[in-house]
């Protein structure tokens, strides 16, 4: 049967694609017996939600075949914008949440604005965007930190853990849940969607799009702003996690976040990327950073190290990726 | 005569098709040997083994009877095999002469190239061509046609001893494809053996010396071309006989009109093109390379709005912008340039069939019926014989044709009542062809207004209801379907400074 | 029986000044024979990311851990988990808004950065315009540094003028270059404040390079170019911590702690000025480093 | 006379590419008259060197469609090499230009190699390497600057003035006439020669370079060690600036200059790019920065005007080509 060989295929495929992060968890095992533990399993969960959340958001983006480069930034202003009104204006919680992931909306519908609108490359426009965001996040908070300490709650966000409540012994924290559910919805928006069919169809020809009648500046900067509402939730997770908003944070965090795209299979040339590809990409990137700490392999060799394997990695998957298609 | 070329047993498989099944073919020196064959029959890729980017999963490849590896483009070049391939391979964004010397550049001392040489050699290859171009031109402002030109000229630049040609004439018209034979039959009698490929069966007859048919990746035979009736070939081709059907122009007098166009200017390119189009009607748009149909069409279809005039549909003047202002007006255009402007080359079968409908396919969460988008475009495959191993095939990975024919697709599901569709058969088998001519009839007979442009004037001719002349951006003149040859060359070549006369 | 497991997060590692920090710390473990780890995030903004570590080194079942917090509230989930565990916590460098740590071993970032004050406006004679090329705008020590300097200057020294505060981010050639705007916008610029070796660094370089010989410059930290810049008159002096020292202390505070011992709870390592004049005495060569 | 007339287009169009860069300087020439005086603008200049040396070597690599995010790590490990080899092992300084030069070569024939030979995206290839590069620096100076008191005339490299010398009253620093050399040399390479012919191809569409017979990759390889070679004398010329090579420094130059090189209208997509136009903007970031400071504009704010006019800057661009096109 046709249709089921596929199937199976493509399960086998889906399998592969995880083989370098198994083959780094398994390293790290046997190196280190307080590697694979319940604790630390969710500690490198934990640090991945963050990271993994601002990745699914970019692969949207990198999918039409853009680049933005104020997630980092653009994360830290939701969650200052989420401090003034939980802390500042003393508003009850979900106003806080909804502020995060309007502020994150209405500033990613501004770069979709500059890319779509004013035909200004994303690698500037949004360069742009994260250097205004960054000015203006030390200028809302006046450099300072804003703290949650008046939201009961808020920490909960992210580092409660209602699966841990209902499954002892497994204390995910929510944070991890909120990535995966971000991250399935994601997924169904590229796969089930006129949304996602045109993020697809943007990044594979623009042109073709335009002249099939398509409003392609309305799509990609509706695109943009969904990316952005992620973000947005990105820094509610960030702000719960270390229960402040901190002005000055962020920078760098897109590199991570696109690298974990890239690692995960996203062409940058745009048209083709899996939202599960970023998930593993983000993993083997915490895999990674977290197993060398464990080793307390020395802080200059960790960088090495990560740099290698992540080479190696990408590597061994484009050898695979080559034989599937020839076989 | 010796055989130059000679191919035993190949074979090739990609995943999902078996493209090649033990294919023989031989080519002498001094011959012209056409290749024919259905869309995906197997023609470019049994090419592309000659030419080193495949491997053959099986058979021999003999040069002058000694068995060769071609293990990459390199290889073939050295052993002097050159080829034209069917999807144009140039890069946009060098000029015409860094285009053909690619590889090859003349080095002055230091790694420094020779920029006079380059265009030199250039513009005298042109000059043998008889084709007027700026070697220094970029790539990416030409026309189709023009850049076929370019890949024609890169070709001949190897002056190598086996040409081949995978539709060379597929994007030229006839003076063009004219110039092209005296080259080639030039080139023939130098003892150069070429290999032909082209769907436009009129030009076996004209040029070739020996014609050997694919079906299925297998060959059928290979015939004398002077000996053999074209019906036979294509008998071969398409496994039965076909009936050309003449026009038959309906009576449109009562017809609503569905387009008019009123003092349309945009540029130099299009100026002041006025005329009107009835619901049912086939227009058909002939005109040189160059005349200026495609930025008409692109003018009324909003891709490059136009600076001045009116647009009418159905009696209510509208504004067009963009394309998407011109979809919702109800007009459709299919490109020319399918692989830059048509197709998400990445994106498969059915998702580009759906790519300008899928509005009608969405549910109100946005959510893409993929059920019934399978059905339709499974339809589609069927109804214009669409070569693909099934509906989530990559475009990129089927032959050009069948890649021309998923745009016809996406226009025909998308159901406008204007379509414009610009070279439709470009790349195209006859069998194939025959059917689209007959859709083209069909849908003017359901009430749809049809623009046609094609450099094939006999496609024109079978088609066309009326046809419009273009040239040097206006509309010279427009004559009742079936007018002469002679006459619509001489409304194709008046000039402006020829008209005042 | 293992040797003792003692991880140090730190808020950098790459900087002369945590390099410092971690030779004390090596000492200290050679010494008492136990296995010291020292780690830190690139850059002092990357609150998150020292949570990371924090959370990679318990996995490790530590003795006792130091840390030193780039936010005063952030790990205080961490710390508490650690607590649970039984594991003492010795906070360095900063401490944390909580009484999990059993000890604090730091400077006094405001007290020395006041004492730069002094030092800068006697040397230019009390009045005068000065400027501030800080290292950081956000984390601690840089707005200790900034702030103590600031309003020491604002208290004590009214004559003097501060007319710019830039951020260069400890980079050496951003501070340069910072340097160099400075003087351009305010040529009668009298002194400048450096706030670590990084941007001290710079504001020499700045200055040597727009030929401004006149300025008087006071850095903060050391490292050979500081030392350098100071006996050859380009800087009229610094403030130093004691960076072995508290590298050095924090870990014997853990070990203490570990063994159950009492500790006690804020071990103040101390500052000073350094000059031309002192630059070689024994107690001040002590605590400096290349 | 159509030839003619097209050199005066190119003149005027090359003047107006100018555009965004003398808006500027008038700009901060009105509202501060410290800022238009020739210690400033040989400040400005000075500021310039490093980043446009960096961007001039990355141009050429974003012109063949890729990326290299190394370059910011490769020129501090190639100003550590030079340390070594000066400092440490006593050596001339001639050696030390090339072992700056020779290192920087190296690298970027490895990272091309992992583009070309392993078919690794750019991306994730430069990604590794930056790690690498950055481990490598702080593991062999042991994390302590390297200084280069014994070697007399290092810092004159940079900071020197031939052109002082021979036209007083002129105080343009070596580092400066540096810049512009490598700028002309490699304008001059991507120009008239071969290796630049390949440059453009490969970023137009390789595919059909390879299919006309050129060994692709082999080329590819030579421009990423160009690439490298130029980085590293940007690593000669901030050592010399620090008269040190400070191994924790690099991070972040990178994206400041891919950022003068898009400015400049170079497209991150490949095929098109010149190196006027990478000098224009790395100086328009310049100016901006050094404006912005001798202004006495709040840190804060500079940041939030830098993104902004960045984008203004882009778009003005933009404009005035899509006029030019259409005229
Ligand atoms: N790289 C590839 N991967 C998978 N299938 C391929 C690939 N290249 C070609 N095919 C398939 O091989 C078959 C033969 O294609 P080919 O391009 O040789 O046809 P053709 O005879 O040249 O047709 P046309 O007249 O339309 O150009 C087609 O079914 C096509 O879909
Ligand atoms: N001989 C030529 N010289 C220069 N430019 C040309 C030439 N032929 C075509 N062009 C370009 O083509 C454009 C108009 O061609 P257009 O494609 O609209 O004509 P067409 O009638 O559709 O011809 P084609 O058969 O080539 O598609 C003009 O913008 C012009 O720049
Ligand atoms: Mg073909
Ligand atoms: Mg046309």
């Amino acid at each position: 049967m046709p249709a089921q060989q596929r199937r199976s295929g493509a399960a086998r495929q889906m399998l592969l694609a995880f083989a370098s992060l198994i083959a780094l968890v398994i390293g790290f095992s046997l190196a280190s017996p307080n590697f694979f533990q319940v604790s630390n399993i969710m500690a490198i969960l934990q640090a991945t939600s963050v990271n993994g959340v601002l990745a699914v958001g970019v692969t949207l983006i990198i999918i039409t075949g853009g680049i933005d480069l104020s997630i980092g930034t653009l994360m830290t202003f939701c969650a200052v914008m989420t401090g003034v009104v939980l802390t500042w204006a003393g508003m009850p919680l979900i106003l806080g949440v909804l502020t995060a992931i309007g502020t994150g909306a209405a500033c990613g519908l501004v770069s979709g604005m500059f890319v779509a609108r004013m035909k200004i490359p994303p690698f500037i426009a949004t360069l742009g965007m994260m250097l205004m965001l960054k000015g203006l996040s030390l200028i809302v908070t006046g450099t300072k930190p804003i703290y949650f300490n008046d939201t009961p709650g808020f920490t909960q966000i992210a580092q409660g853990s209602v699966v841990g409540a209902l499954i002892p012994g497994l204390p995910l924290p929510n944070g991890v849940l909120i990535l995966f559910l971000v991250a399935a919805v994601t997924a169904w928006i590229l796969g089930r969607t006129v949304l996602g069919r045109y993020t697809f169809a943007l990044g594979s020809n623009e042109e073709a799009v335009r002249l099939s009648g398509v409003n392609t500046d309305a799509w990609k900067m509706a695109i943009y702003a969904l990316a952005g509402g992620i973000v947005g939730i990105g820094g509610l997770l960030i702000s719960s996690r270390l229960n402040s908003a901190q002005p000055a944070l962020g920078l760098g965090y897109e590199l991570e976040a696109i690298a974990a795209v890239v690692i995960g299979g996203t062409s940058l040339a745009g048209g083709r990327g899996t939202i599960l590809g970023t998930l593993i990409g983000a993993l083997i990137m915490s895999v990674l950073t977290n197993g060398l700490r464990v080793l307390s392999v020395a802080p200059e060799w960790q960088t090495v190290v990560t740099g290698a394997i992540i080479i190696v990695a990408v590597y061994a998957d484009q050898l695979r990726r080559r034989k599937a298609s020839q076989g | 005569m010796s055989d130059l070329v000679r191919m035993q047993g190949i074979d090739k498989r990609f995943p999902g098709v078996h493209a090649l099944r033990a294919v023989d073919f031989d080519l002498r020196a001094g011959e012209v040997h056409a290749l024919m064959g259905e869309n995906g029959a197997g023609k470019s890729t049994l090419m592309k083994c000659l030419s080193g980017v495949y491997q053959p999963d099986g058979g021999r490849i003999l040069i002058d009877g000694a068995a060769v590896a071609l293990p990459n483009p390199r290889a073939a070049q050295d052993l002097g095999i050159g080829i034209i391939h069917q999807e144009l391979a140039l890069m946009r964004d060098l000029n015409v002469a860094q285009n053909i010397w690619i590889g090859r550049e003349p080095r002055l001392s230091l790694g420094r190239i020779d920029e006079a040489r380059l265009n030199a050699d250039a513009a005298a290859i042109f000059r043998g061509m008889n084709v007027a171009m700026d070697p220094r031109a970029p790539v990416a402002a030409l026309t189709i046609a023009r850049q076929q030109m370019v890949e024609i000229a890169k070709a001949l630049s190897f002056r190598s001893r086996v040409l081949i040609m995978d539709e060379p004439t597929a994007a030229l018209n006839d003076s063009e494809i004219a110039e092209l034979f005296t080259i080639i039959r030039r080139l023939r009698a130098e003892g150069v053996g070429i290999i032909y490929i082209s769907h436009k069966m009129d030009e076996i007859r004209r040029i070739a010396d020996r014609v050997t048919v694919m079906r299925d990746g297998a060959t059928v035979g290979t015939v004398q071309a002077a000996e053999t009736p074209i019906a036979q070939i294509i008998a071969m081709m398409v496994g039965r006989e076909l009936v050309d059907e003449p026009v038959a122009i309906p009576d449109l007098s009562a017809a609503e009109c569905a387009l008019e166009l009123r003092g349309i200017t945009r540029g130099r390119e299009v100026r002041d093109v006025s005329f009107s189009l009835k619901r049912g009607e086939i227009l058909g748009f002939a005109g040189l390379m160059g005349a200026g149909r495609t930025e008409l069409a692109r003018a009324i279809f909003g891709a490059e709005p136009p600076e001045s005039g009116e647009i009418i549909v159905h009696g209510r003047p509208v504004t067009i912008r963009s394309p998407a202002d011109a979809v919702r007006a109800g007009i459709g255009y299919l490109s020319e340039d399918r692989k830059h402007y048509g197709l998400a080359l990445g994106m498969d079968v059915r998702a580009n069939i759906a790519l300008a409908s899928l509005a009608r396919y969405t549910d109100r969460l946005g959510r893409i019926d993929e059920q019934e988008l399978a059905a339709v475009s499974n339809r589609y495959i069927d109804m214009l014989s669409i070569r693909t191993p099934h509906d989530r095939q990559e475009v990129r990975l089927l032959s050009g044709g069948n890649q021309q024919k998923v745009v016809i697709a996406k226009w025909l599901l998308r159901d406008c009542d204007i379509l414009i569709f610009d070279e439709p058969t470009r790349g195209i088998d006859v069998g194939a062809k025959a059917e689209i001519h007959r859709l083209l009839a069909d849908l003017a007979g359901q009430g749809k207004a049809i623009i046609v442009i094609s450099s094939e004037l006999p496609e024109l001719l079978r088609l066309s209801h009326r046809i419009a002349v273009m040239c040097e951006g206006r509309l010279t003149g427009i004559l009742p379907g079936g007018a002469s040859q002679e006459r619509i060359m001489a409304l194709a070549t008046r000039r402006e400074g020829m008209a005042a006369e | 029986q293992d040797a003792m497991y003692i991880p140090l997060i730190s808020k950098g590692f790459q900087h002369q000044f945590w390099q410092a920090v971690k030779a004390g710390a090596d000492k200290a473990g050679e010494e008492l024979g136990v296995n010291v780890s020292f780690e830190g995030p690139d850059n002092e903004t990357q609150v998150d990311k020292q949570l990371d570590m924090l959370a990679a080194a318990l996995a490790n079942k530590p003795a006792a851990i130091g840390f030193a917090a780039l936010d005063s509230q952030a790990a205080i989930p961490q710390l508490r988990q650690a607590q649970e565990a039984g594991i003492p916590v010795i906070a360095f460098d900063s401490g944390v808004d909580s009484d999990i740590p059993v000890a604090l071993a730091a400077t006094d970032n405001i007290a020395a950065a006041a004492m730069a004050a002094d030092k800068l406006a006697e040397l230019i004679g009390g009045a005068g315009k000065v400027a501030v090329v800080a290292h950081d705008q956000t984390s601690r020590t840089g707005v200790d540094r900034r702030d103590g300097f600031v309003n020491r200057m604002k208290e004590a020294h009214p004559d003097v003028e501060i007319v710019a505060i830039e951020y260069g981010g400890g980079d050496h050639l951003k501070s340069t270059e910072i340097t160099k705007a400075l003087l351009t916008a305010n040529p009668d610029l009298k002194g400048i404040f450096g706030t670590n070796e990084g941007s001290a660094i710079g504001v020499v370089n700045g200055v040597t390079e727009a030929g401004a010989s006149d300025v008087v410059i006071v850095g903060y930290d050391s490292g050979k170019a500081q030392t350098d810049a100071i006996r050859d008159g380009r800087m009229a002096g610094a403030i130093t911590q004691n960076p072995v020292g508290i590298g050095y202390e924090t870990v014997k505070a853990a070990v203490a702690a570990a063994r159950g011992e009492q500790v006690q709870a804020s071990i103040d390592t101390g500052f000073y000025w350094y000059d031309k004049s002192n630059i070689d005495a024994p107690e001040i060569a002590a605590v400096l480093y290349d």
